[in-house]
């Protein structure tokens, strides 16, 4: 099992899934009606570490992270 | 040095301590940065979410890009409401010689906008609304959409 | 504004009171330079000549240049004698948006290190030598050798 | 007569002198073995004013100001 967990104005609770790779995550997360807006704009983070591939595997106890559009300052 | 303060930042407090903390380090230029709430479309202030383990990633990753140049780096940030006229940013640059300190500056403070994990909302009649339309995506942003 | 000292700047009271006198002007950014003076080479400090009035429209000259931007300008310099480790000079922009501000604090502080009227000299052993091989001719100098 | 004074490291007193154009004041100042060194890398202001050219005129009671090299900060 691993943990989805959605960041800054993304309202939406932590998800736990069965997951070999983030490909099974965007899987997952495309079938959701609620995450149309936030799939093609969230950065991803595994253990706070941000990944710029799909083929990022993934382990159990690994916690992916969803970054929306950012804005400090 | 990443310091998040619940609310406005104490500008005096902040600029004078980072002054006297390095002030016998022997840099030749200090630029903080001050950012500031703007009056502007009716609001009554903006509130931040701060991602603090990646924002603490990031700002240690350019504080060892920049140590090379001899230079180093203090950031402080508001965490929830922060009103118009309030202070909700500083970023600061120590360096011996003034062009690795300007142009420092600019770069990190750029980047922070185009990469530090924090969400700003708009306060508008007690209401917090996501400042879309001025927030950038994440450098690799969109992965899990191709 | 310009302000000029005798002896070194009280950097926390400036810093703070230039923050506090536009706190209200809904200005986004506000970049202040604070430059030291460094311990190198074995001097006490350095001491300075300003000449005020040429300073002066210099300084007047920038905050009507910068004026359409939206921005403001201000500074503080020492007149005399700045033990290493103490603080001469700051100078500081004030602008609706940061962008405005990172490219005026850096244009302003390399246009006052060409041109500002002031001379700048190492305290050695108790003498005044002026630091001619760090300094610059302004801008069109050499006239009378043409 | 206008005066012209010299600014900053340049140890020397208030010169008066008769000049129509600051070609008279170029003149008069080649001729001072001391001024040698500055001469090339002065700027000159006229009643605080940065000149550019020689032919700037003068009339009585003006102030001609030599500025050598500057380093400010």
């Amino acid at each position: 099992m691993i943990t989805v967990e959605f960041l800054g104005p993304i309202q939406k609770p932590v998800l736990s899934m069965e997951a070999s790779s983030l490909h099974d995550v965007a899987r997952m997360l495309k079938e959701d009606a609620q995450m149309g807006e936030w799939i093609e704009s969230c950065a991803v983070a595994v253990n706070d570490t941000l990944v710029s591939s799909l083929d990022t595997l993934l382990k159990d106890g690994d916690r992916v992270s969803l970054l929306p559009p950012v804005c400090g300052g | 040095m990443l310091e998040l303060y619940d609310g406005p930042l104490n500008v005096p407090e902040i600029l004078t301590r980072w002054y006297a903390e390095e002030v016998d380090s022997n840099y030749g230029a200090y630029i903080p940065f001050v950012g500031t709430v703007r009056e502007e479309g009716g609001i009554q202030g903006l509130s931040f979410d701060v991602y603090e383990p990646i924002l603490k990633s990031w700002f240690d990753g350019w504080v060892t890009k920049v140590a090379p140049s001899g230079a180093t780096l203090k950031m402080a940030h508001s965490r929830g409401d922060v009103l118009v006229h309030e202070s909700s940013y500083i970023a600061a640059v120590f360096s011996p010689k003034r062009r690795v300190a300007l142009e420092t500056i600019d770069q990190f403070v750029e980047d922070f906008k185009a990469s530090a994990p924090i969400w700003k909302y708009d306060l508008v009649n007690a209401e917090r609304i996501y400042a879309r339309d001025r927030s950038t995506p994440i450098s690799g942003a969109g992965i899990l959409g191709t």
